[in-house]
């Protein structure tokens, strides 16, 4: 019992660095435009697809296709952010923003499916299924891959946006957009960018994912509720807030699924929710939202 | 259960093609499978035609697409019925689906001949027009396998066994099939786990498993599920001494994407490639034809919805929507045996088909039918191999 | 009598006393000021009163109840009405509903009572009458200049016919003209019998409008008295005027 | 003198709706300060908004050193010296002061010419210097307004927009702001200074132009439209001087004798 | 059907703002209440219609206590969760609803053919339309209707001026949650076959938040308008483009360009062209005027 437990434990971190890995995206969007992107993780099944074709093409790594999909995920959030995002009213970017991208998660549900067929596809490698063993716990090699790229990338991420002059830029110009302007911070691109960085961390997600699970088209809708469960646990906004949640998410997942069932681990997600509403609603992490004048 | 028949013109008279209406999954999330049974449907049109048709008329298929959606599926039939005036109607696919399909089939009493509809549920509904066109509903589908266990010697006999299966009336409905036949003879059920389709992530799971040591691995799974698990149970290093899946395996992406972990599994399966059966290596050469591959057990089953009504139809010499011609072809499908492609099926009185699933395996690589023993390509090999 | 009275109320936030021991009493019917250096916590100390924030300790009483830690609609039930440093109104409401959704009462049949009540509308329209926005009656707030918006924003607390009314910098960013206008209607309001408490960097007017005058600094009052008093405590001098 | 910023015959307005400017012109030297009197939604805050490149005019030119710089991006206008300050507040909410302040000098490369800066502001307002690392959303009204116009002391611009500077602000920090302009003037800046603090800036200011409905009414020298009694009446208040136009607004007064003066 | 829910959303959405998109929660619940009911008690269907909304109706109030305490966007994220929840639940408890296979609810009128039962049904839902069109109307002309519009605006604004908002929120969720759980309980005794995955789904949710915002959200007839639009072009998508998946990227082509360039509906856009700019214009001399008195 008690190795199942630790078992159960060593799981539930390692997933929960994935965990991390694909709702840092989402914390950044809402962050730093306060779009809540509902079709994230339909771009990290796009990242996955696309990968598996970059992989059954050429035969390579999985891994070797990243530098091939983050580019074209940060161009394509430029272009999202430029041509669709920007165009939504001030007044109510958050909630508008779930519709629109809504949509757009709909849409690329619908192209994939047009493409690949609504088969399963996979991308398995022979070392992904081995794994290290140590002290009679098992740590899965495809995990721990997911755990370290999970963490490089968050390293990364935490250095542009709180480090980096993009990243006080970028903060700048959700804040205040003609204010950034009048410091000189050319907004329109910076905001592009922003969101560019934001699908580039999909990329990376998308392989690690395609790595670790077979996937079809619309895979993407069970991820949803738990990565949004995720970022308001953390802190809405809050990168750093909801890596904590999604590790300690993944934690709670792992030793609830061994010692109850996969039901109630499944729930955990929002019954964790639940009660950060109730005892803390800007979530346990983040949240120094500004108060109001 | 009152039927409301267009102009019912008096059998034998219609003129024109024989109009038959298809709802399929062929988006969302059967949107594979669905695929599968619409090609089978299709390669059985294409063969009927060429020979002339049913009864002289042209078969004609109307295909809807309900997205996987119970409610879609039960307008398309309604407006298939009602509006395209169709002769017959084909299932659906998924226990999910056919039952509200067959509701709407019943009330306008038309018979309904479906090819995966497996779950027992689905013939508790009280349904008197609904067929499976399968050897065997879904609680059955491991009974060769029970069989087999049960029979060996008892120092080879496994002692205990685990269930994983994921929360769907089909999946569920074969793994515990087999537990409850298992434990009735004594092995013994170490963990019985059911999870939701949102499951994501399987190696807490496969962790229960690992600290129960069982000697039989038993999954209710689906495709991606059966994936996850299996390398979830690799990397944990559990070591049974056979492993029993449903569904997943039977898919051609299947070994792919465990990569070596697929040798020796086993899996329930309807139809096998190779056999013999009426009419089998015509279906698979002209699928090949058609759709270049090879075919699968869903376009096998669709096939055989076809052969199925095409006797039916044959005997009772009509093919059109009203009630008595619906009834004659009722009583002669519920009456008769048939020589399909997954072999001979007959039905009892709720529908359900009285055979049996083979049990086929992956050895060396290659899907062998392992029993039973009539049919067998290749010998079980038992204990498996470890992944 | 007495119409508020505050005793040690104390706020900090993360450490930081913004609000600290303020003890202040202001009486009925009277137009009392407060004033002090930018950060000393005047708007903290109308949060407080207003239930928007929670004290740390301390009490708040109105009329002699204890109010403290009310939510902010029973506050405002209990009548006390206030308006904000940045003006606020509700933007894509139109005048006259920026004025009904104030509420005094909440009977229920008063509140399923329709918007286009006659005495209702007819006691917003007499209000907007007051401020001279009545013409705007129809326009959506958010069409409104800066300066209509703030007396709409009074217009619309005065409807819900507040004892106490707080006001923060009411004349902030709001042209001369109408900042006279604005006094002659706190005067005006006073006259009925209206209490208030008005906090303001604006010098002349405070003195101009005022009984009394409390001057807060680091989050206490320091001095308070008659604006004449006031204008010659060195304290305040040196707090406040900075010389 | 020469002219630094002219605004020449001015239209411009929000999306479709009609202009707010209506053939506007401004002209603003170096060492000088024009002052923007008028009621609130005259469009002074506009005229701003155009001379910085934050609107672009419909019609009409904007000068910057003799250059038409209308339709520009501010980023472009920023490199030629030109700052502005919003009215309300426009710090960023949830940076901390310390952010706040360095992107203000966004465009400064040197790191030393930067920390000089920071080093000079921190000085002139203690506020900033106190609360370094607090998130400066959560200042009060006027110590938001002290860290923005910290910020645009950042860069050493040759023209400032300035609206409403004082307002929120306590008298100690409005006379920081208002002896700041007076240095910007004497080291020869063009300021175009928008206020509702009218009496108090037409003291100061070089040239008084009172807007209303997007128009220039009167302009000239901002002494000589403070003495202006009709003006007074309309646009200042009624506020300091009783020889003026007899005020309306007599409910109160004649109950309490006002103060004599301003006070600080 | 879908008219009569996208009114009953409005009553929320179109209110105070607050966008869900987990409605399809309360109208799965008030099917699957009014089912059990009707197969588990043997209650005839009348009396469990009403008795299921009724009970939805105070589960709405308390989930309303906890999930309208976050604004926004986190109350986006709350109402997806909250469908993902009950699915969980409704599917894990397998012995009271039959889990995944189902609940089957035997049809109210045995005794009609299919075409009179759907005329039936044609007019229990007209029915229902009306009483919450009515509502709608009713509530928009009522003082709590400005108090909702008034939270939409600016909450902090409102409760100063003396509403209490949560209660008000609370009352729009419940009610909004009674018609479409009503609309629900008509669904099970009309449709007769209940599978959680189809009966908790965002879709179900999203699309009456589309309609909703085509038809445009300050306008009684709005939702209506918009259902009849959305309706139609969806099974009219299915049809022209049935064969692969476009069809699903076809509506979130639609919604993305509803969001982008009719935020404010069809009904905004037409009515708003005819009013044109609402303020008088007049110089500060006659302003004076009128503040002189
Ligand atoms: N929500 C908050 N979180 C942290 N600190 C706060 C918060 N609200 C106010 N403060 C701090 O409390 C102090 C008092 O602020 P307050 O807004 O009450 O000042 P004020 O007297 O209204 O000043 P001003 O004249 O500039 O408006 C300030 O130092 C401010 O930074
Ligand atoms: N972003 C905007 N969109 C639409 N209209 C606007 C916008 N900003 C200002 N206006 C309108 O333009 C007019 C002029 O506004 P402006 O802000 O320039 O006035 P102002 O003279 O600065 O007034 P105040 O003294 O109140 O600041 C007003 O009628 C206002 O309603
Ligand atoms: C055998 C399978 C085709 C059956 C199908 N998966 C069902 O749900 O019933
Ligand atoms: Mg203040
Ligand atoms: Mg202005």
């Amino acid at each position: 019992m008690v190795s199942l437990l630790l078992q159960g434990l060593a799981l539930g971190v390692l997933t929960g660095g994935l965990y991390a890995l694909l709702a840092s995206g989402l914390s950044l969007y809402f962050g730093v435009m306060r779009v809540v992107m509902v079709a994230h993780p339909a771009f990290l099944f796009l990242a996955a697809y696309l990968t598996y074709t970059v992989h059954t093409a050429f035969g390579v790594d999985p891994f070797l296709a990243l530098p091939v999909t983050v580019p074209v995920f940060f161009l394509l959030g430029v272009a999202v952010q430029r041509l669709l995002i920007a165009r939504l009213a001030p007044e109510n970017v958050a909630m508008m923003s779930v519709l629109l991208t809504f949509g757009l998660a709909l849409t690329i549900e619908g192209l994939l499916g047009t493409f690949y067929t609504g088969s399963y596809k996979s991308v398995s490698m022979e070392y992904a299924t081995r794994s290290l063993t140590v002290g009679g716990v098992h740590l899965p090699y495809d995990k721990i891959i997911a755990f370290a790229v999970a963490a490089l990338t968050l390293g990364v991420l935490f250095a542009v946006l709180v480090r980096s002059r993009f990243g006080q830029a970028l903060r700048a110009t959700i804040q205040h957009r003609e204010a950034a302007r009048l410091v000189g911070v050319p907004t329109e691109r910076v905001a592009g960018y922003g969101f560019g960085v934001g699908l580039a961390t999909a990329a990376v997600g998308g392989t690690v994912l395609a790595l670790i699970t077979p996937f079809f088209p619309a895979s993407h809708w069970v991820w949803i509720g738990k990565l949004m469960a995720i970022i308001v646990v953390g802190g809405l906004g809050s990168v750093a807030g909801s890596a904590l949640a999604a590790v300690l998410l993944g934690v709670v997942e792992g030793v609830v699924l061994v010692t109850v069932d996969a039901t109630w681990a499944t729930m955990m997600f929002y019954v964790f929710l639940f009660l950060t509403l109730l005892a803390r609603p800007q979530g346990f992490f983040g949240g120094r939202l500004a108060h109001r004048f | 259960k009152t039927d409301e028949p267009g102009a019912a013109p008096t059998p034998g008279q219609r003129q024109g093609p024989v109009k038959i209406g298809i709802s399929l999954p062929l988006t969302g999330d059967f949107s594979e499978p669905g695929k599968g049974i619409q090609e089978g449907y299709q390669v059985w049109a294409d063969r009927v035609n060429a020979k002339g048709g049913l009864l002289g008329r042209k078969v004609e298929l109307v295909f809807r697409d309900d997205a996987s959606d119970p409610n879609r599926v039960s307008s398309d039939y309604e407006s298939l019925i009602t509006q395209d005036k169709v002769d017959l109607v084909f299932g659906p696919f998924s226990s999910r689906l056919v039952i509200p399909a067959a509701k709407v089939a019943e009330s306008y009493g038309m018979v309904f001949v479906e090819p995966a509809g497996a779950a027992k549920e689905v013939f508790e509904q009280g349904f008197k027009r609904l067929f499976y066109a399968a050897p065997a509903i879904a609680d059955d589908h491991y009974d060769y396998l029970a069989d087999y266990l049960v029979k060996l010697p008892e120092d080879q006999r496994p002692k205990t066994a685990a269930y994983a299966s994921l929360d769907d009336p089909f999946a569920q409905g074969t793994a515990y099939g087999l537990r409850d036949r298992l434990a009735a003879a004594g092995i013994k059920t170490v963990v019985d786990e059911v999870y939701p389709p949102e499951t994501t992530d399987f190696s807490p799971i496969a962790a229960k498993i690992a600290a129960a040591k069982p000697d039989l691995v038993v999954g209710g799974t689906q495709f991606e599920d059966s994936v996850g698990l299996v390398r979830a149970l690799q990397e944990l290093k559990v070591q049974p001494k056979l492993a029993a899946f449903s569904t997943g395996p039977t898919l051609a992406e299947f070994p792919d994407a465990v990569k070596g972990a697929a040798e020796h599994i086993v899996s329930p399966v309807g139809w096998s490639a190779a056999s013999t059966f009426t009419g089998n290596e015509e279906m698979v050469r002209r699928y090949k034809e058609m759709f270049g591959g090879a075919a699968n057990e869903d376009a096998a089953n669709g096939y055989t919805v076809g052969q199925i009504i095409e006797a039916a139809v044959t005997a009772a010499k009509c093919a059109d929507p009203s009630k008595e011609c619906q009834d004659k072809l009722t009583e002669h499908i519920r009456q008769g045996t048939f020589d399909t492609v997954v072999g001979p099926l007959s039905f009892d009185d709720k529908g359900r088909p009285e055979q049996a699933h083979m049990i086929q395996q992956y050895v060396d690589g290659e899907i062998e039918i392992v029993l039973p023993e009539r049919a067998k390509t290749a010998g079980l090999v038992y204990p498996k191999q470890e992944w | 009598m007495t119409s508020l009275r505050t005793e040690d109320l104390t706020k900090s936030f993360g450490g930081v006393p913004a609000v600290h021991g303020a003890t202040v009493e202001l009486r009925d019917g009277q137009v009392n000021g407060l004033i002090g250096p930018n950060g000393s916590g005047k708007t903290t100390f109308f949060n407080l009163i207003t239930g928007m924030i929670r004290p740390d300790s301390g009490r708040v009483l109105y009329r002699e109840r204890d109010i403290t830690r009310h939510t902010p609609h029973r506050i405002a039930h209990a009548g006390i009405g206030r308006t904000f440093q940045l003006c606020r109104v509700f933007p894509r409401l139109t005048v006259l509903e920026n004025m009904l959704v104030a509420v005094r009462r909440t009977r229920l049949r008063e509140l399923l009572a329709g918007l286009h009540d006659k005495g209702e509308a007819e006691r917003a329209r007499r209000w907007l009458h007051r401020m001279g926005i009545e013409h705007l009656e129809h326009a959506e707030a958010r069409d409104l200049s800066y300066g209509q918006q703030k007396l709409l924003e009074l217009a619309a607390v005065l409807m819900a016919e507040p004892d106490l009314v707080l006001l923060d910098e009411p004349a902030g960013g709001v042209n001369p003209a109408l900042i006279d206008r604005i006094v002659t209607l706190v005067r005006e309001l006073n006259a009925e019998g209206r209490t208030f408490l008005v906090v303001e960097h604006n010098m002349d007017m405070v003195m101009g409008m005022c009984d009394h005058v409390i001057v807060f600094d680091r989050g206490a009052p320091i001095a308070a008295g008659p604006p004449s008093e006031i204008r010659d405590d060195p304290r305040v001098l040196e707090a406040y005027l900075g010389v | 003198m020469n002219t630094l910023l002219a605004l020449e015959n001015v239209v411009a307005g929000y999306g479709r709706a009609a202009p707010v400017l209506r053939g506007l012109s401004v002209t603003v030297r170096a060492g000088e300060v024009v002052c923007l009197v008028g009621p609130n939604g005259a469009g002074k805050s506009t005229v701003l908004k155009v001379a910085s490149g934050l609107l672009a005019p419909r019609s009409g030119r904007v000068l910057l050193a003799g250059e038409d710089v209308a339709g520009l991006s501010p980023q472009r206008l920023l490199g030629r010296g030109l700052a502005h300050v919003l009215q309300g507040h426009s710090v960023f909410r949830e940076m901390t002061v310390a952010e706040n302040v360095r992107l203000g000098g966004y465009t400064v490369r040197d790191q030393a010419v930067l920390n000089a800066r920071i080093e000079a502001v921190k000085e002139l307002f203690p506020v900033v210097a106190e609360r370094w690392g607090s998130v400066a959303g959560l200042l009060s009204g006027g110590q938001q307004k002290q860290v923005e116009f910290a910020r645009a002391l950042m860069l050493e611009p040759a023209v400032v927009l300035l609206d409403e500077p004082s307002m929120g602000l306590d008298p100690r920090n409005t006379q920081v702001v208002f002896d700041q302009i007076d240095l910007m003037r004497g080291a020869g800046v063009a300021v175009l200074l928008v206020e509702q603090n009218a009496r108090r800036a037409l003291e100061m200011a070089d040239v008084g132009c009172v807007l209303d409905l997007g128009q220039v009414h009167i302009s000239g020298p901002a002494r000589e439209l403070a003495a202006d009694p009709r003006l007074g009446r309309l646009y200042l208040g009624g506020a300091p001087s009783k020889n003026t136009a007899p005020s309306e607004n007599t409910a109160g007064d004649t109950a309490r004798p006002r103060p004599p003066g301003p006070v600080s | 059907m879908y008219a009569a829910m996208a009114t009953s959303w409005n009553l929320l959405g179109g209110f105070t703002g607050y966008v869900s998109l987990g409605h399809s929660a309360f109208f799965g619940l008030g099917a699957y209440g009014t089912g059990l009911l009707v197969t588990r008690l043997e209650v005839p269907w009348a009396v469990a219609l009403p008795v299921a909304a009724l009970l939805v109706t105070v589960f709405a109030v308390g989930v309303g206590v906890a999930a309208v305490r976050v604004r926004g966007a986190s109350f986006v994220i709350v109402s997806i969760a909250l469908v993902s929840m009950m699915n969980l639940v409704v599917q894990g408890w397998r012995s009271l609803t039959g889990g995944s296979t189902g609940l089957q609810v035997p049809s109210p009128f045995p005794g009609l053919h299919r075409g009179q039962t759907h005329m039936v049904f044609f007019y229990l839902f007209l029915v229902l339309l009306g009483l919450a069109l009515l509502s709608w109307w009713y509530v928009s002309r009522s003082r709590f209707g400005a108090g909702l519009r008034a939270i939409r605006e600016d909450e902090d604004k409102a409760e100063s001026l003396g509403v209490p908002t949560a209660a008000y929120k609370v009352v729009a969720f419940a009610l909004s949650a009674l018609f479409v759980a009503l609309a629900g309980g008509l669904y099970a005794l009309w449709f007769g076959s209940l599978d959680p995955i189809f009966m908790f789904s965002i879709l179900i949710g999203s699309y009456m938040v589309l309609m909703s915002l085509l038809g445009g959200v300050r306008h009684v007839y709005g939702p209506l308008l918009g259902a009849l639009i959305v309706a139609p072009a969806g099974e009219y998508f299915l049809i022209a483009l049935g064969e692969t998946q476009v069809h699903l990227a076809a509506t979130g082509v639609l919604l993305i360009l509803v969001v982008l360039f009719m935020p404010e509906g069809i009904l905004s856009r037409l009515t708003r062209k005819r009013a044109g700019p609402s303020i008088p214009e007049e110089s500060a001399g006659q302003r004076l005027e009128g503040v002189a008195r």
